[in-house]
C-alpha cells in the first residue's frame, strides 16, 4: 500500500474532493479543451491573459482524482504568474511526472510536491500531465506569435 | 491430504479450475509482487499453451504462403490454414466453409458488412437499427456509411437494469429500415440479449441482421444455422486464440452476391488491365496474405473451447458471476451496472465517486487486472450518467478466490478514499 | 579443424551464413528426406527465433488489449506495441511515429490509401498510373476505385529485360493524373525500379506517389524521408516478422487530412449517435484490436535485420543471384525471364515447355521450395507471352551449396520431360 | 525419383506433348470452361451431346502436364459413351486421385492406370481431376433435367 498512499496523497485527495479554481470563467481570452479518450478525462481550461501573465484562470469537467487534482494545483500555481514562469514550471513538472528530474525541492515546489508520486505510475503519467500540456500548448502558441513579431 | 483427495475427486467429475490454469502459462506472472488476478477477460482472454505452441509450430515447421505453392510447406501451410476453417465451420455450425471468411477481428468484419453489403442498399431517408449498448465497433461503421448515403441510424433503447427493450423494436422497423446490427452479449453491461426473437422480427419484416458474437463465443455455444441471422462475426483473440485474426460468418447467398472488400491477390481469379475476375468465396473477401498463424492458432484455439465444453465453462463461470455479484451487492459504496437478468459473467461497478480509472490503479497494485473506463461503450455511460466503470470479467479460469481478492482490493480503495 | 578455424574466422570478419541458419529453426527441416531448400523467400520469408521467441513471450508474459487499461499486463502490452512501432520509425527514418499506421500488410495499405486518399480525389475522366509490372495487389484496388468513378489506369510499360521504361512516364502523366503507384522491386522479374526518379517526377507535376515495397525491404535500406515519397507499404511476413501485420507509412499532412478507413474502437475520441469524433494518428487508423503480438513481432524483425547489416545482407544475397545467374544462363532449355540490369536476388525462370507446376514438383521432391505460376502479376506473363514462371528466391541465409541443388533439381527435371 | 517417376509416366509425358482430342469443336451443344486460379490451367471443353451419349469432344487450353494429360486421357476415354457411364468414371477415377480407391484395376483402366501416381502427390490432386470435375458438372445438370422430367 505504501506506493499507492505515495500517490494518493492527503493533498491530492484533497483537491479532487475541492478543486480550486474549478469554475468557468464570465471574462476569458483562451479556451483550451484537454481530453484523454482512453480514460475518459475531459476538461475546458479558462485563462483571461493580459501582459504576458495569465491573469485569472478556471477548469472545468470530468476525470481520474489524479487529473482533477493536477489541473487543481495547476491552476492554482500559474494565477498570476507570467507566461515565462507557467511554461518553465511545465517543464519541472514535466521531468518530474515522468521521473526524469534529478533533484526535486520539496519547499520549492510546495503543494505540487504531492504530484510526484506519479512517476511510479507509467499508466498514470498522462492523467497528471493532461493539463499541463494543454496549458503549455497554448502559452507556447502565444510566447511564439509574441517572439516572431 | 483431504485437499488432495478433494482435488482429484473434481478432476474426475468436472471441471478442475486448478488443472485448467496450468493451461495457461501468463496466470502464472506475479504483479506488484502479487499473484496475477487477471479479470479483464472481456477486453482480451488469456491463451492456453497449446494455441502458443501452435503458432511456434507453424513458424518452425510449416511456415509459407498459403494457396500459391506447390512445394511441401506451402502445402502443409495451406492445409492447416483450410483445416482451421473447417474446425470454425463445425464449431459455429455453418452449412459450408465457404461461409467463413477470416478477417483481422469483429470490427473489420462489421465494417466489411458495412461497405459492401449495406452501404450499396441504402438511399436517402433509410435507416439501420442498432441497440444503445453497442460496442463503438457497432456505431461507428454505420455512423460512416450512414453519413455518406444520408441514412439514419435508429437506437432500440435499454431499460435501467441494462436490458434491451425487445418491445421496441417493432415500432422502430419501418419500411426504410434497410439492416439490424445487434450486440449478442453486452461487453459493459454483460447483458444477454434475445437475438432469436430480434432475429425473428427482422426476418419476419424481411430485414437482414448481423450479430455481434465479440462476447459471446467465449461464454455460449454458438449455432449460427438455429439462429438463423444472417452475419454473425466474432474476434480470436476474446476467445483464447491469438491476436488479429476474426470471423466474419455470412450465408453463402449473401457473400456470393456481394462485391469484395478489399482487392490483392488470391481474391481474384484473373486479372488483365482490362478485366479482373473475382475469386470464389471464401477468397473474394481474403484479399492479400492473411495471418496464416493466427488462423490456425484459432482452429487450435475452438477444439480447445469444445474439450472443455460450455456446459462446463458455463458452470464455473455462473459460480463466479453470481458470488461477485452476492459480494458487491453488500458493499456499501458500491453500485453495479448492469443488473439483466439474462447475464453473462461481466461485472461493471461504480465506487462511491472514485473515478474508475483510480479504482483500476488501486485494483492494479493489488494485482487484480480489471478494465476501466467507457469500454468503447460511451452511449451506455450517457444513459447510466457516468464517465466509467471498472469491470471484472471472468473467465472459465478464474476461481472463487479471486473474487474474494478483488472484493478486498475494492474494501482498500474506499478506504483510501474515503477514509 | 581446419574447416572450424576458417568458419570462426569468417565469423569475426563478415557474416557467417553458416551461424545465421541457425537463428532459423524451420531450415533444419527435412522435405521428402532431404534437407529443406527454402527458395520461396519473395513469397514470405523464414522467422529467426528471436521472432517466434518474441510472440511466445508475449501470450505468456503480457498479453492483454492495448490502449485502454490501467492494469499492469495492459500497461506493459501497450508500451511494446508502442515500442515496436517506434523500431519501425527509425527503422525506416520517419518523422514521426505517427506516420507510421498497423496494417494486415501491404495489400491492406494500398486498398486503404486508395479508398481514403485517392478515391475522394478522382472524377470522370482522371487517371492512375501504375506500371505493367505491378503486383495484383496494386492493381486490383485501383481498378476497384477507378471503375467506380469513371477513371482510367495508365500503364508505364516495361522493356524485354523486365525493365521499367522510365522515359514514358513523362509522356503518361496529364493533368487528369491523380496518382501514381509503383512497386519498387518486381516479385517476378526481380527489377528493381528507379523509384528516386519517378517520385521526382511525380513531385514536379505535383502528383501524390505510393511505393510499393513488399519486396525492397528485405533487400534494401529505406528511408522514407531520403525517397521523399508520400506512402511507402510492406509486409511483415517477407521480412522476417509474423502473418497479419504490415506498415502503412504515410506524410503526417496527408494522413492527418484523409478520413478513417474503417470505423470502431481505438480510432474515436468520442461517440454519440449524433457525433463521432475520430481519434489522432496513428490510431485513427487502427480500429479494432490490433495484431498486437504481430506488431510486437514486427518490431523484433527490424532490429534483427538492422543487427545483421544491410551491407551483409546484399553481400550474400548478390553472391547468390550472380552465382545463380551464371549457372542458369549456361542451361540449356532454361529461360531466364527477368535480366535487368539492377537486379534483386530473385531468379524467374522458364525450362523448354515444361509448365512451371511441374518444374515445382520435380524440385520438391529434392527438397527444393520454389513458386510456380503467375507470381500474382499477370500482366507480366502476358507480356512475356508464358503462363508462369519457377521462380527462385534467394534469402541472406541462402547458401552457394542451396544453388547447386538447385541447379541439380533442374537438370533432373529437364531429363525426366526432355529425355 | 522413384515417385516422380510414377507420376510422369511415359503415357503421361505422351498426352502432354500429344494431347488427344485437343480441338475446338465446330459442332457441339455444350461448353464448359475449367480453371485453376491457382496455377493458372485453363480449358475450355466442347461436348457433342446426343441421345444420353457423348457424341464428340475436344478441349483447348493451357496447363500443367498432369492437368493437360489428365484431360486427353478424360476425353479419349468419354468420347461415343454414355453419360452413366462417364459419370461413373468419374467417380472411380475421384477415388483413385485422392487415395481413396481400394481396388484398383490396371487392365479395366487401361491407360488411365497412368494417372494413378497423383495420389501420391496431393497439391497435384487438383490438377489431374480440374477437367474431370467440369465434365461432371455439366453431365450431372443434364442427368437431373433428365431425371427430373
Ligand atoms: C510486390 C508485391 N506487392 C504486394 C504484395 C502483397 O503483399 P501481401 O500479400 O503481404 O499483402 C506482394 C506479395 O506477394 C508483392 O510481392
Ligand atoms: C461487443 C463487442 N463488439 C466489438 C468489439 C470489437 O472487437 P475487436 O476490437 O476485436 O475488433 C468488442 C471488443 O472490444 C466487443 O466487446
Amino acid at each position: 500500500m505504501s506506493n499507492l498512499n505515495e500517490l494518493y496523497q492527503e493533498v491530492i485527495l484533497d483537491h479532487n474532493k475541492n478543486p480550486r479554481y474549478f469554475k468557468k470563467l464570465e471574462n476569458y481570452n483562451r479556451k483550451i479543451e484537454a481530453r484523454n479518450p482512453l480514460c475518459g478525462d475531459q476538461y475546458t481550461i479558462y485563462l483571461l491573459i493580459e501582459d504576458g501573465k495569465i491573469k485569472n484562470i478556471g477548469f472545468e469537467g470530468v476525470g481520474c482524482a489524479i487529473s482533477k487534482a493536477s489541473s487543481s494545483l495547476m491552476t492554482s500555481s500559474v494565477v498570476n504568474q507570467s507566461i515565462e514562469f507557467s511554461k518553465n514550471l511545465f517543464n519541472k513538472m514535466h521531468l518530474i511526472f515522468t521521473g526524469k528530474s534529478n533533484s526535486i525541492n520539496e519547499d520549492e515546489l510546495g503543494s505540487l510536491f504531492a504530484l510526484s508520486g506519479v512517476s511510479e505510475f507509467p499508466a498514470r503519467v498522462k492523467c497528471a500531465s493532461l493539463s499541463w500540456h494543454a496549458l503549455n500548448g497554448v502559452l507556447s502558441e502565444i510566447h511564439e506569435t509574441v517572439t516572431t513579431e | 491430504m483431504h485437499q488432495f483427495i478433494q482435488n482429484s475427486k473434481s478432476e474426475n467429475q468436472i471441471f478442475d479450475v486448478k488443472k485448467i490454469r496450468q493451461d495457461f502459462p501468463i496466470l502464472n506472472t506475479k504483479v506488484h509482487g502479487k499473484p496475477l488476478v487477471y479479470l479483464d477477460n472481456a477486453a482480451t482472454s488469456q491463451k492456453p499453451k497449446v494455441v502458443i505452441d501452435a503458432i511456434q509450430k507453424y513458424y518452425e515447421s510449416q511456415n509459407s504462403n498459403v494457396h500459391r505453392g506447390v512445394h511441401f510447406l506451402s502445402d502443409s501451410a495451406t492445409n492447416s490454414y483450410e483445416e482451421a476453417r473447417d474446425k470454425i465451420k463445425n464449431f459455429i455450425n455453418a452449412k459450408s466453409s465457404k461461409e467463413v471468411i477470416y478477417v483481422r477481428g469483429t470490427t473489420e468484419a462489421i465494417n466489411l458488412v458495412a461497405h459492401t453489403f449495406v452501404k450499396p442498399k441504402l438511399n436517402e431517408g433509410d435507416n439501420v437499427i442498432v441497440s444503445l449498448m453497442e460496442h463503438h465497433a457497432n456505431i461507428v461503421p454505420w455512423q460512416i456509411v450512414c453519413d455518406e448515403k444520408k441514412a439514419k441510424i435508429k437506437i432500440i433503447p435499454i431499460n435501467e437494469f441494462g436490458e434491451l427493450k425487445v418491445e421496441e423494436v417493432n415500432n422502430l422497423i419501418d419500411e426504410k429500415t434497410k439492416f439490424i446490427s445487434l450486440v449478442h452479449i453486452s461487453n459493459s453491461l454483460g447483458t444477454i440479449n434475445p437475438i432469436k426473437k430480434v432475429i425473428e422480427l427482422a426476418h419476419k419484416n424481411n430485414i437482414p441482421i448481423l450479430i455481434d458474437g465479440a462476447q459471446s463465443v467465449c461464454h455460449s455455444k454458438i449455432d449460427v444455422q438455429d439462429l438463423g441471422c444472417d452475419f454473425f462475426v466474432f474476434s480470436g483473440h476474446k476467445i483464447c486464440a491469438p491476436t488479429g485474426i476474426g470471423i466474419l460468418y455470412g450465408k453463402e447467398k449473401l457473400l456470393e452476391a456481394m462485391p469484395p472488400y478489399q482487392g490483392g491477390g488470391d481474391m481474384i481469379l484473373q486479372v488483365t488491365f482490362e478485366k479482373t475476375i473475382y475469386n470464389d468465396l471464401p477468397y473474394k473477401f481474403e484479399a492479400g496474405t492473411p495471418n496464416i498463424a493466427g488462423a490456425i492458432g484459432l482452429g487450435v484455439a475452438v477444439e480447445y473451447l469444445q474439450n472443455l465444453g460450455y456446459e462446463n465453462i458455463n458452470t464455473q463461470e455462473s459460480k463466479l458471476l453470481n458470488y461477485a455479484t452476492e459480494k458487491f451487492s453488500k458493499l456499501e459504496n458500491v453500485r453495479i451496472i448492469g443488473t439483466s437478468k439474462n447475464k453473462a459473467s461481466i461485472v461493471s461497478f461504480v465506487m462511491a465517486d472514485i473515478h474508475a480509472h483510480d479504482v483500476g490503479t488501486i485494483l492494479d497494485q493489488e494485482g487484480v487486472a480489471v478494465r476501466a473506463g467507457h469500454h468503447c461503450t460511451q452511449p451506455v455511460m450517457d444513459y447510466f450518467k457516468i464517465a466509467g466503470t471498472a469491470r471484472a470479467s471472468f473467465s472459465f479460469y478464474n476461481t472463487l478466490e479471486e473474487v474474494d481478492i478483488l472484493e478486498d482490493a475494492v474494501k482498500k480503495g474506499i478506504k483510501i478514499f474515503l477514509g
